[in-house]
């Protein structure tokens, strides 16, 4: 655990905020796709942690984390002023692996999976494509900062307010068709229905070595509990068993997620 | 330093502060954060005869000053737990007391699993009997709330294993006191209370129950009077040590459990707010036996004044 | 605005916010706080047939997310409660539908004074038989966790009054809806729940229980998921009116209550920390069911989807 | 219930601290004797109101409370800063009379009972005697203000620290004497045990207009829950009731409080 004094926090767009913590030790320990679990300051009667994905951490030892308001914890996040202190468990979880060189990236994201797969993007030697699906514009977040990282960004919204309308899984096909040739890498973060369906594509299209990054509400964020599991392949005789996300996950490669019922 | 030796009959352990069933894992997932000796005995998440899926997700949800949970008792299966290298084998490398919460769906099962471990008890401390659980559909609290099929499925167990027996009590009955006899007349050693109370939480906006499985158990804070309450009057019930638990944040709200009459305590669901919960509660206690004047813990157990 | 009326079968409330009886003195006290008659109902404070002190104090002790109290039915007895200006003869002249609690040491005292409300039942909507106060020696809760005394308090209470019957059940036991059956049975019109769950606060330097009584009863959020779920299970298991309590300190409590099948709530700890909240959490029922394009309370009366 | 800004909030010596809420409708209707019950901001998992005796109020709409951190509640109040916003429900329970001009008062006080009749010695139209107690120096507050208000005060503590040695009451004789022929009126504010002993002294020597201020635990703060009672004499057989120090008191005539077992 690491008290994390708030450096900054606030409004990013609409719901969205973004929280700097000071927290030198994890910041230099982060990789990619991982998260802190966070015991929020002045919470009235709710006791567990809230976990985030690391959305990035800089040298001098600032972590941020993009959160959308949804709940008691994050609304009483959002008013947290600098100065104020969390405390910060992490970071946790199974990275993404970076990408090698000669891999050409494909980001996949939903909501705050954008979030999530920052610090990939910018860690990525080759940069590539980040498809970012939201119900809305006002979802699309952090689209200023891939395209500053190099990526190419493509959007999708449910309600058409901005770039495609419809399912960013449909943006797919057409990556494919422009960059044959290249050593596609998938990598995925979002709601799980999206997490589902971009599994199904990737392991029907053979994209074997594809990451997603699959979560569930959390209590413990590190193995202890159980409360955090989704279904991932195995060789008993259902198919498939649960999996905790804080400990085996959030990254969990593409071909092993169950896609079944 | 006050002396935080407690004696349970059978063994005796280091200090009063163990871990409770199903919140620290198998122990494992904590080596990181602190040598496992330091707690006085760490009690794993329950074993079965089987692997288990355990219930469908979301499993928990957030209430005040607590949780439901309905985790369903997910698990290994008591073959790869005894031989599986994060599960017994780790542990026997800890030096850490060891304490296996056990359950089964027919008391065959419970019978099964206890002669299982037995038959490889090196290392093993004592068997916590789950007959409390109240989230799983076959056995489970049907075990913890009739008390014909408590004192059976104890005395069944009690047959097969020479392990030192702690029978785990459910709060979701009307006199847990004859639950705590009759556990100990069926053989029990001790007695630990108290397991979750059955509750439920609904999501208004979606019309559907926050916990897939419906029901959860509520621990935390929320519980602490109630368990008070139910360590108090089994203390008073049994000549048995017992293990009290339902709440504990810190090293007084331990204290209050050790004046109502426990032996012992156990700390949950404040491990997933601190992992180090477990440690800064016995030194809470420390500081309390400290700052009162007393050498030993065993001073205050069930020292409250009427 | 929605339909906030509610046909509880033998009369109607206007909303479907009680007060809690106990938190609500007996109404007087509130007088300057606003009109009576904008609550659902009025459920006073319990009348036994003598005037009682009621418990040694302290009575009362906060916990996490909720309190512990043994008043002990401290009341002034029916007579000064039919006769007394503060009492019923003001409680008529609010125009509010009045509920009276009623509780007894014997089930003689319980036919009594209901006997005696039956006598002057002019502006009695309904009484409400507490067979669940764990704070008083005699009586109440041994009522409240036999199955065959809980019947007969009801079926005695039945046979000399015609006022619709309310029976308050306690939570302290190990299957609710057993009780929910039998008083059902032995007459009741509705049932009510929950009363609070015995427990227990110790003061670490004083070594002595909080609560002079040495147990009390917990209320407050602590206490909801619980609730939710007991009336969950009651609702499934009769077939007439529940009346949901237990922590609600909002309107969306209060709709968690409705959906697991609550024609009507009560609110009664939330009051100590803000006397309008019966009228806010009414509010907080109407906005819920705007916001959903529900016409009518009715709607959402045991609408959870599982 | 009123929103009560606070205006200041500081230690006035040792444990004791001084908030000022801006409430000036609680202000208009305060006399001596009465308390507001409060819902301190930001407690965690604690629900219920704090009572506090009103210790001054100011025409332009402040209203003082003198408060030693004790507990949760207190020590969440002593953080709160200038802006934050309790609710306050007041002014609650039966006040002091003010003595009239031709009655000499004798304030018994112990702890924060200074703060509870401050507000009586300032509005008594004939200055009278404070007799203060406490357990040690640090305990006594307010003096220098009741002496500001022309009461000529004496202190006593237990342990010896300040003024004379022993319990409070042991003043009184020496007091009565210097004013022999004066219309003395008894007010007294303390601790249950020395107010017994003090009810006693004055049962038994006839100043049965005497006001003492009883309290306890309180819940509701207006009558309705029976929790804050304390022995009231009563003609019934036990000769005594349980009366509600919130409503019926928390001031009672000195010959009504039962002093028996
Ligand atoms: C690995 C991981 C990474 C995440 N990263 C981000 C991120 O970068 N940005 C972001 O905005 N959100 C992220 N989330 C979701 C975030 O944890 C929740 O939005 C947050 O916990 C909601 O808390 P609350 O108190 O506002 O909501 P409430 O609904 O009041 O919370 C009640 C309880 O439910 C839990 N909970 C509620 N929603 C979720 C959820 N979607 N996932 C997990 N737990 C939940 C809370 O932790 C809390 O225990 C992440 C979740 C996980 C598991
Ligand atoms: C009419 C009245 C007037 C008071 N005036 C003052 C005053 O002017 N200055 C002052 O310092 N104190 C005063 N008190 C006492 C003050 O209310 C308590 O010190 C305070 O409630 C303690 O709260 P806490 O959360 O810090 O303590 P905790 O012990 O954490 O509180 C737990 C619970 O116990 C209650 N409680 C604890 N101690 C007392 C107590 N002595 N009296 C009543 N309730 C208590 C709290 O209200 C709370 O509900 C007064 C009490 C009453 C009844
Ligand atoms: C997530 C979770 C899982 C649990 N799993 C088990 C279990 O497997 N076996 C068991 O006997 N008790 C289990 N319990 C109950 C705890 O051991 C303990 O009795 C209860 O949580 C009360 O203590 P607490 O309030 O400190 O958490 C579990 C509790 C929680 C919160
Ligand atoms: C101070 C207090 C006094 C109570 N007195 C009574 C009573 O006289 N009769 C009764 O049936 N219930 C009594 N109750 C129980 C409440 O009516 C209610 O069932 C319980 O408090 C749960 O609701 P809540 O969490 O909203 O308070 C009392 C509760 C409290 C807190
Ligand atoms: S959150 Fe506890 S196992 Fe993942
Ligand atoms: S505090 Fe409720 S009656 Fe006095």
């Amino acid at each position: 655990m690491k008290k994390g004094e708030i450096v900054t926090n606030s409004i990013l767009k609409d719901e969205y905020y973004q929280v700097q913590f000071y927290v030198p030790e994890i910041c230099r320990e982060t990789r990619p796709g991982q998260f802190v679990h966070v015991k929020i300051a002045n919470l009235r009667d709710r006791i567990l942690r809230r976990p985030f994905s690391i959305s990035d951490v800089s040298e001098d030892g600032l972590l941020t984390v993009v959160y959308k308001v949804v709940g008691e914890g994050t609304k009483v996040l959002a008013e947290l002023k600098p100065g104020e202190v969390c405390d910060l468990m992490g970071p946790l979880g199974n990275p993404f692996s970076v990408p090698a060189e000669d891999e050409f990236p494909v980001i996949v994201a939903g909501g705050y999976g954008s979030a999530a797969t920052y610090l990939l993007a910018e860690r990525a030697p080759t940069k590539g494509v980040l498809l970012l699906g939201a119900r809305s514009q006002n979802d699309l977040i952090l689209t200023d900062k891939f395209a500053a990282a190099g990526f190419d960004v493509r959007t999708s919204t449910n309600d058409g307010s901005e770039g495609y309308k419809g399912f960013v899984t449909e943006l797919i096909p057409q990556v494919l068709e422009e960059n044959q040739g290249k050593k596609i890498r998938f990598y995925g973060c979002g709601p799980t229905p999206m997490l589902l369906a971009l599994a199904k594509i990737l392991q029907d299209k053979g994209y074997n070595d594809g990451e997603l990054s699959l979560d569930h509400l959390m209590c413990c964020g590190v193995g202890a509990c159980f409360a955090c599991v989704v279904k991932i392949k195995d060789d008993n005789p259902d198919g498939w068993r649960y999996a905790r996300t804080c400990k085996e996950g959030p990254v969990f490669k593409a071909s092993d997620v169950y896609v079944g019922e | 330093m006050a002396d935080l030796t407690v004696d349970l009959g059978k063994f005796s352990i280091k200090n009063p502060v163990m871990t409770a069933s199903g919140t620290f894992g198998y122990g494992f997932e904590y080596k990181d954060y602190y040598d496992l000796d330091k707690l006085g005995a760490v009690v794993v998440k329950g074993i079965a005869m089987k692997p288990s899926h355990g219930n469908p997700t979301p499993r928990v949800a957030e209430v005040s000053s607590g949780m439901l949970n309905a985790i369903g008792l997910q698990g290994p299966g008591v073959d790869k737990f005894l031989n599986g290298k994060e599960y017994m084998p780790f542990l026997r490398t800890t030096g850490a007391t060891i304490i296996v919460n056990i359950w089964g769906k027919t008391i065959d099962e419970y019978r099964e699993v206890a002669a299982r471990l037995e038959a490889e008890k090196d290392g093993i401390a004592a068997l916590e009997i789950n007959i409390s659980c109240p989230n799983v559909k076959e056995g489970g609290v049907a075990f913890g709330t009739d008390l014909k099929l408590a004192h059976k499925v104890v005395s069944e167990i009690r047959k097969v294993t020479s392990i030192p027996l702690i029978t785990k009590l459910s709060p979701n009955v009307t006199c847990i006191s004859d639950f705590a006899r009759s556990v100990v007349d069926a053989g029990s050693d001790m007695v630990s209370l108290i397991n979750t109370l059955t509750g439920m939480a609904i999501d208004v906006e979606t019309r559907r129950p926050k916990i897939a499985n419906l029901t959860g158990g509520l621990s935390g804070p929320a519980v602490k009077p109630v368990a008070v309450r139910m360590v108090y009057e089994v203390a008073q019930a049994v000549n048995v040590p017992v293990i009290g638990m339902g709440g504990i944040m810190t090293g007084l709200d331990a204290v209050e459990f050790l004046l109502a009459g426990a032996s012992a305590v156990a700390v949950g669901t404040a491990i997933f707010v601190d992992p180090h919960a477990p440690l800064k509660v016995a030194e809470g206690i420390d500081e309390y036996l400290e700052h009162h004047g007393c050498k030993s813990v065993s001073e205050i157990i069930g020292g409250m004044i009427r």
